[in-house]
């Protein structure tokens, strides 16, 4: 009976605890959510991805005191990659901080999904960097999302276009298998819209195979494409299922020259467990690369020299550790795009929305920040909420990232008939508005 | 003293027989729902309505119909998330090709029906597989319609994501649209089908579902039916879960993908029915409480005490207390936390006098 | 098409022995305790981070030092639990509160000892001799505390309110490993060549892949499968193990308590876990996905019986060849067929391969035939 | 009490029955009827084959050779919810409660042949349904009046004593309404007040409700009491079969109870 008593009181308590805490905070911050992961199966590609948001947000405090004086408050909610438990950290914290949210980074394209339909809603942007759903680059439809610096259609054509130029032109590429090994989800399922526009225009053929999540099951998959012998094929990979994928790859002896990944499959977590069998391994860039650029000597004075950063300082040079600071940089710009409109306060998600559509930056912005190297000039309209579309390809040589290409632009004439389409669809079967953008300033 | 039935005698065998025998549980029950009509709309906020109550009026149901199946017909199936992705795919279908029909009710009947229908096709093996084998081939359901709602374009509407999105959410002219009307939407829908599901476990059917669980064989030499039997807990159960899943992708997730089905979501709604209750619809909902909250609850914990902890630590901490939460509520109480209610209501009857 | 057909089951029939292994542990058990342990996959996760974070280097700020305080009791707790027990053997039977004053002595002892190695080797990379040893003693203390504070207390319970509470263990488990050891992607080197072996390649054009760390595996799990066979046969602990399973009741009457059966059984199943882990951790890199290997487990059980040990084996062989055939050769033609979306069946295919010989066999391979009575 | 009736009607007819699991003989070519309306009582060590017996005849076992005739029906191969609908009815050895429900519910179970209405009615409860429950439920107070268990109407049965478990069973199949109630042991395990009672109970379902009886029974003096003809089974084989007191005097069934070797 005792045991009884202790759980009849453990609910009591619990029941307590449900009286939400009100949470205080000072008129002059400004709050960001970081939906982000560093549990479960995703969690080795999560973590350094995080580390960078983090760390970024916490140079802007140490070294500028705040956006314009306006201090970041950054709270994480770790999502585990699972849709449902990232709308719930979303539904909690979106109403903090004075302003509520500014914006919020999904950080899995399923969330962004299912954020895409709330955004509207709750005046809230989604600032999906290098994925999501590929037709919200169509900001006269999709008003909230902002899939900046490129969407899996512009990934995949990037690739598409490295290939091509190997082979010497698309016309060469007529006959030619080419296999994606996708991660099965939206993620995943993304780039195959576009491949298979790609492949009717080339007269290749294109085979899509799915690997079940995490994707540590993948022998079938790969002794297929041994048998079948295609000329090159693209990963879609997300967590464990890279490094697989590359070790497979090299089990069956498949050159891993001709295995090229997106931009979530070319980091250090995805090649390192492969060892040896990486090496030759390409990926497509979202822009940037590897290695150390001109904030990182102000993080090491503001942060690591102090003691205060998350990550280890060696480890700060990897490609998504890198990726979370342009993350977190790219919102930050947006808060003071829309802070040059609205003043030097705490701006809304509304006022922030704004920003993001007016963002500019440019080589000399850029290098001012200390991404120079790192990024690309980029501009957002009200059309066009991707802001750039170009990259390149860089290859894992047994150590380190090597950059072998120059930089590609996805062929707009190609996705951007795909996108005004999947829009329109997508707006009539919500019945939403579509804004007009030759008349936004 | 408030909690007596002395007093209270039947004279007819229907008010011997009525859901609530006793008139303080008539009562109580009354105004628990009175509360949930009236007062909660006063005081909740979206997040309480889209994060708390939503999901647990949604897993209640999916609950209820898991433990007909699992408590009251003693077939443990761990394919629900497969049954609720039936039902949701089937009302996207519904509403999308015979736009006349978009009416929730309707839809989500509908859901439930092709649920029902699926949960028979994949319940005829448990005429010849028993216990542990039965549950572990109950994923076969699980992994398979993943897998088909996954691969078959049709199903998602040729959407190149495999990720479907929901129109217009209204039922008869009313447009469910803030979480408020959805909550309301969902608990008329929830309580209409608790008093279902309690009318069929109390008379015939729900004794024949119980007869097969407590001894299979006996049953069928008094007269039960064992493939018609099981069946029909496979139909109901299967219909029950499918309206939830159907509701699950309509109100609360508005877009999905069949991940949001997963075989984890099988695992949660069992929990659910364990550790509320086998064979108890209270204990459905308790259960589904104690799921929904506790892990909600355990992640903010840290934040509310005011304790600096790494995202990453909360997060494993959250799995551990939650598995040893678990654990330690099926030594403390093996039947669930509806038993822990009726001792206490037996406690309650007793006072103040202790014995 | 030969070349092919024999490469993809060369290749199943080595990844079914792998499931094999998973699918042992939870055999040994269901066989002496009833229990559907689903922690089988959280357990496997444990010890391949165990090991992996032993063996490999550790930077001091990234596993905080309260880990290793834990880690040093525990592996201090572990010493000392060998040493009680390689003493109760000695002194034979009897004792009492004299033994229970012994073990505690020794509990101190082997902790302050275990505590000093740790502490002496916090910042990792022990050899493998040293590790792997270490490692199977903490699966021991896991499957003491299991016993102790789970089990003992749901002695008699049905066997589904087991199962969830092993659902528990899962939950907890992988909370608890990742807490303890971060929740990155590490290592294990146990030297495996890499190059793929091409056999008869004059027959076949290309000749037949087969992949030599999964060779070794095999190679592994088969030895282990024999020392299993022996344990069961020729010891007097396996001999008591086997009669546990035969009849509770009747095993207790004889003597044999039960508490020190389960205690044994969820060690051994902790050293299935390692080995298990080690195998599968070599291959994917040690992190949280291995813990879903369970699931892969599942098929193989129902087909080869809960109970049965060659059932585990031939069932991952069966469900290994199964599943890899299926989808190179079976999922081609359902997509052309029905225009699919991408293959990927072999998830469902083995579910549904071991439903349909379950309808036949409602037993399993090698499960002993149920007669029914009244 | 020695009760001398006679019957004409014969209800059930065993014809040469042989059963065997696995090459273990459990019944061979055992032939015997049961008139209509008599107690009948089926004797023999342990063993014998007696609950086979009873096992074939509701269809639960399918003896290899053999016939089995039921009100003039010759039937061959049948599941036993057939038997049950037929008007078969059985206790059994081994207690086989519902032991999750309680009382009342399981009895009820015993009229699930009687209640008809489906799922859409039931689902609603109001209508038919309701009149159903209602009708069957008086039918079943009155067993349980008849029984004397109104005090434990509403207890589950998994806590019940072990004699009051064994007349819930008899009411749950009193319940059917059967026209061959078969008793497995009804009173293995009683004291000597319960077995009267439980005895009263059977006579008085046979003199009440005409219902034909055919009973296991160990206590000799029980069954040479109420019994009107016995059957004697010795391991799978009939080794006698007649009125009480024929049987009393075979010497056959007093060698295999005595146990002289065969």
């Amino acid at each position: 009976m005792g045991l009884r008593k202790l759980a009849l009181m453990g609910a009591a308590v619990v029941a307590a605890g449900i009286a939400t805490s009100a949470t205080a905070q000072g008129p002059n911050e400004q709050f960001i959510p970081g939906l982000i992961y560093r549990t479960g199966a995703y969690a080795p590609n999560g973590i350094p991805f995080a580390n960078g948001v983090a760390d970024y947000y916490a140079l802007i405090n140490e070294r500028d005191g705040g956006i314009n004086g306006v201090k970041i408050v950054y709270e994480e909610c770790d999502t585990g990659y699972a849709t449902d438990r990232g709308v719930e950290c979303y539904e909690r914290l979106k109403n903090k901080g004075p302003t509520g949210a500014a914006y919020v980074n999904p950080l899995s394209t399923g969330i962004t999904f299912a954020l895409t339909e709330k955004a509207p809603i709750d005046k809230i942007p989604v600032i999906s960097m290098g994925y999501g759903r590929s037709e919200s680059r169509d900001g006269s439809v999709f008003q909230w999302n902002f899939p900046l610096l490129g969407t899996y259609w512009s990934a995949a054509d990037i690739i598409m276009q490295h290939i091509a130029l190997k082979e010497g032109g698309f016309d060469k590429l007529k006959g030619k298998k080419i296999v994606l090994v996708y991660h099965d989800s939206p993620y995943g399922k993304e780039p195959i819209a576009l491949l298979e526009k790609r492949a009717k225009m080339h007269g290749f053929t294109f085979t899509p195979m799915p690997v079940t999540h995490p994707g540590v099951e993948q022998k079938a998959t790969w002794l297929q494409i041994r048998q079948n012998r295609p000329d090159y094929v693209l990963l879609w990979g997300w967590g464990v299922m890279n490094s697989t994928s590359i070790k497979e790859a090299a089990a069956v002896g498949f050159p891993r020259e001709k295995l090229f990944g997106v931009w979530w499959s070319g980091a250090e977590p995805d090649v390192r467990p492969a060892e040896g069998g990486a090496k030759g391994y390409h990926a497509a860039m979202l822009q940037h690369g590897a290695g150390q650029f001109g904030v990182h000597a102000d993080l090491k004075k503001y942060l690591y020299d102090k003691g205060k950063g998350v990550a280890k300082w060696d480890e700060t040079d990897e490609v998504l550790y890198n990726r979370g600071l342009v993350n977190a940089m790219l919102g930050v710009e947006s808060i003071r795009t829309a802070m040059k409109k609205f003043g030097n306060k705490p701006m809304t998600g509304e006022q922030v929305r704004w920003g993001i559509e007016h963002l500019d930056l440019s080589a000399a912005r850029l290098k001012e920040l200390g991404f120079e190297g790192m990024l690309q000039p980029l501009k957002v309209t009200c059309s066009d909420h991707e802001g750039t579309r170009a990259g390149r390809i860089q290859q894992w040589d047994g150590a380190k990232w090597v950059v072998v290409s120059d930089w590609y632009q996805s062929d707009d004439k190609v996705i951007k008939p795909m996108v005004d389409a999947a829009a329109k669809k997508y707006a009539a079967e919500k019945k939403l508005p579509v804004r007009d953008c030759s008349k936004e300033s | 003293m408030l909690y007596r039935e002395a007093g209270q005698f039947k004279t007819t065998y229907g008010a011997d027989q009525q859901i609530f025998p006793i008139l303080q549980d008539r009562l109580f029950v009354l105004a628990v729902i009175a509360a949930a009509v009236l007062v909660v709309p006063l005081f909740a906020t979206q997040y309480l309505y889209t994060e708390i109550l939503i999901p647990f009026l949604i897993l209640s149901l999916a609950a209820i119909g898991l433990n007909i199946l699992v408590g009251y017909c003693g077939q443990v199936s761990l394919g629900t998330g497969g049954f609720m992705a039936v039902g949701a795919y089937a009302a996207y279908n519904l509403g999308l090709r015979v736009p006349e029909l978009n009416n929730l009710v309707i839809v989500f009947l509908f859901g439930g029906l092709m649920s029902a229908a699926v949960g028979i096709l994949f319940g005829l093996p448990s005429l010849r597989i028993k216990g542990f084998y039965l549950a572990v081939a109950t994923l076969a359901s699980q992994f398979f319609l993943d897998w088909l709602f996954a691969r078959v374009k049709w199903l998602t509407n040729y959407t190149p994501s495999g990720s479907v999105a929901v129109g217009e959410t209204s039922a008869f002219g009313w447009k469910i649209d803030t979480p408020a009307e959805r909550y309301l939407f969902i608990l008329a829908f929830v309580v209409v089908a608790t008093v279902v599901a309690k009318n069929l476990v109390r008379g015939h059917i729900g004794r024949s579902w119980m007869a097969i669980r407590d001894m299979d064989i006996a049953a069928e030499i008094i007269g039960f039916r064992p493939l018609r039997t099981k069946l029909s807990a496979f139909a109901v159960s299967s219909f029950f879960i499918g309206i939830a899943g159907a509701m699950w992708g309509f109100l609360r997730l508005g877009s999905w993908e069949p991940l949001a089905f997963d075989i984890n979501r099988s695992f949660q709604i069992l929990f659910m029915v364990i550790i509320g209750g086998l064979g108890s619809l209270l204990g459905s909902f308790l259960g589904a409480a104690f799921i929904v909250l506790t892990p909600i609850l355990l992640n903010q914990m840290p934040g509310w005490l005011g304790v600096g902890m790494s995202t990453a630590l909360i997060s494993h901490l959250e799995f551990m207390v939650f598995g040893a939460m678990i654990i330690f509520f099926l030594i403390v109480e093996p039947h669930g936390l509806a038993r822990l209610w009726s001792i206490a209501k037996e406690k309650l009857r007793l006072w103040p006098f202790p014995h | 098409m030969l070349g092919p057909f024999l490469e993809t089951l060369i290749g199943g029939l080595l990844t079914g022995v792998l499931y094999s292994l998973v699918a042992l542990g939870f055999v040994l058990i269901f066989k002496a305790s009833g229990v559907f342990n689903f922690a089988q996959g959280a357990m496997v996760l444990f010890a391949a981070l165990t090991l992996a974070r032993l063996t490999g280097e550790i930077d001091g700020r990234e596993v905080h030092l309260a880990n290793f305080v834990i880690a040093a009791a525990i592996l201090g707790t572990a010493l000392a639990f060998v040493g009680w027990y390689a003493w109760r053997e000695y002194m034979a039977r009897g004792g009492g509160p004299a033994e229970r004053n012994r073990m505690a002595v020794l509990a101190v002892v082997g902790a302050v000892i275990g505590g000093a190695v740790a502490w002496f080797y916090g910042k990792g990379s022990w050899p493998l001799w040293v590790a792997l040893p270490a490692t199977a003693a903490i699966m021991g203390v896991l499957a003491y505390a299991i016993e102790r504070l789970v089990l003992r207390h749901l002695v008699n319970q049905e066997g589904i309110i087991l199962f969830m509470a092993t659902l528990g263990i899962a939950y907890f488990l992988d909370g608890f490993g990742q807490t303890l050891w971060g929740s990155d992607i590490y290592k294990i080197d146990l030297g495996l060549p890499k190059a793929p072996i091409f056999l008869f390649e004059d027959v076949f054009p290309g000749g037949l892949l087969v992949e030599p760390g999964d060779l070794v595996a095999a190679l592994i799990a088969g030895l282990l499968v024999v020392v299993l066979a022996i344990f069961f046969q020729k010891t007097r602990i396996g001999r008591a193990l086997r009669a546990v399973a035969d009849d509770h009741a009747a095993a207790q009457s004889v003597g044999i308590p039960l508490n020190t059966i389960w205690l044994i059984v969820w060690t051994v199943s902790g050293f299935v876990a390692l080995a298990a882990g080690v195998i599968w951790g070599a291959k994917l890199g040690v992190q949280f996905s291995i813990s879903l290997i369970a699931l892969k487990a599942l098929p193989v059980l129902i087909l080869g019986g809960f109970t049965s040990v060659p059932g585990a084996i031939v069932g991952g062989l069966i469900i290994g060849a199964g599943e890899k055939l299926s989808e190179v050769f079976l999922a081609p033609i359902l997509v052309r067929q029905f225009d699919l979306a991408g293959g990927g069946i072999e998830n469902w295919f083995a579910y549904m391969l071991a439903l349909i010989f379950l309808l036949f066999r409602p037993q399993g391979l090698f499960g002993e035939r149920i007669i029914e009575r009244v | 009490m020695k009760r001398t009736r006679s019957f004409n009607e014969v209800l059930l007819a065993v014809e040469n029955i042989s059963l065997s699991f696995g090459g273990v003989k459990a019944l061979s070519d055992i032939s015997f009827d049961i008139a209509k309306g008599e107690i009948r009582a089926i004797i023999g060590p342990n063993g014998a084959g007696k609950s086979s017996m009873l096992n074939c005849i509701n269809g639960f076992y399918h003896p290899q050779q053999g016939a089995i005739t039921y009100k003039g029906v010759r039937r061959s191969q049948m599941r036993p919810h057939e038997a049950a609908e037929q008007g078969i009815a059985r206790t059994f050895q081994n207690i086989a409660l519902f032991r999750g429900m309680s009382t009342l519910d399981n009895i009820m179970t015993g009229r699930n042949l009687r209640m008809k209405t489906g799922l859409f009615w039931q689902a609603l409860h109001v209508g038919p349904a309701a009149r159903e429950e209602i009708e069957h439920r008086r039918a079943v107070e009155k067993i349980i009046d008849f029984l004397e268990i109104q005090h434990i109407r509403k207890v589950p049965v998994g806590q019940l004593p072990y004699g009051l478990q064994k007349r819930v069973e008899l009411g749950r199949a009193l319940a059917a309404q059967p026209e061959l109630l078969l008793l497995d042991e009804p009173m293995a395990g009683m004291n000597i007040e319960e077995k009267q009672d439980m005895c009263r109970f059977v006579l008085d379902v046979n003199d009440e409700f005409g219902t034909t009886i055919c009973l296991i029974e160990h206590d000799m003096g029980v069954v040479m009491d109420i019994s009107d003809r016995v059957v004697v089974l010795d391991y799978g084989k009939k080794i006698g079969d007649g009125a009480p007191d024929e049987i009393k005097g075979n010497q056959a069934v007093i060698d295999a109870y005595l146990g002289v070797s065969h």
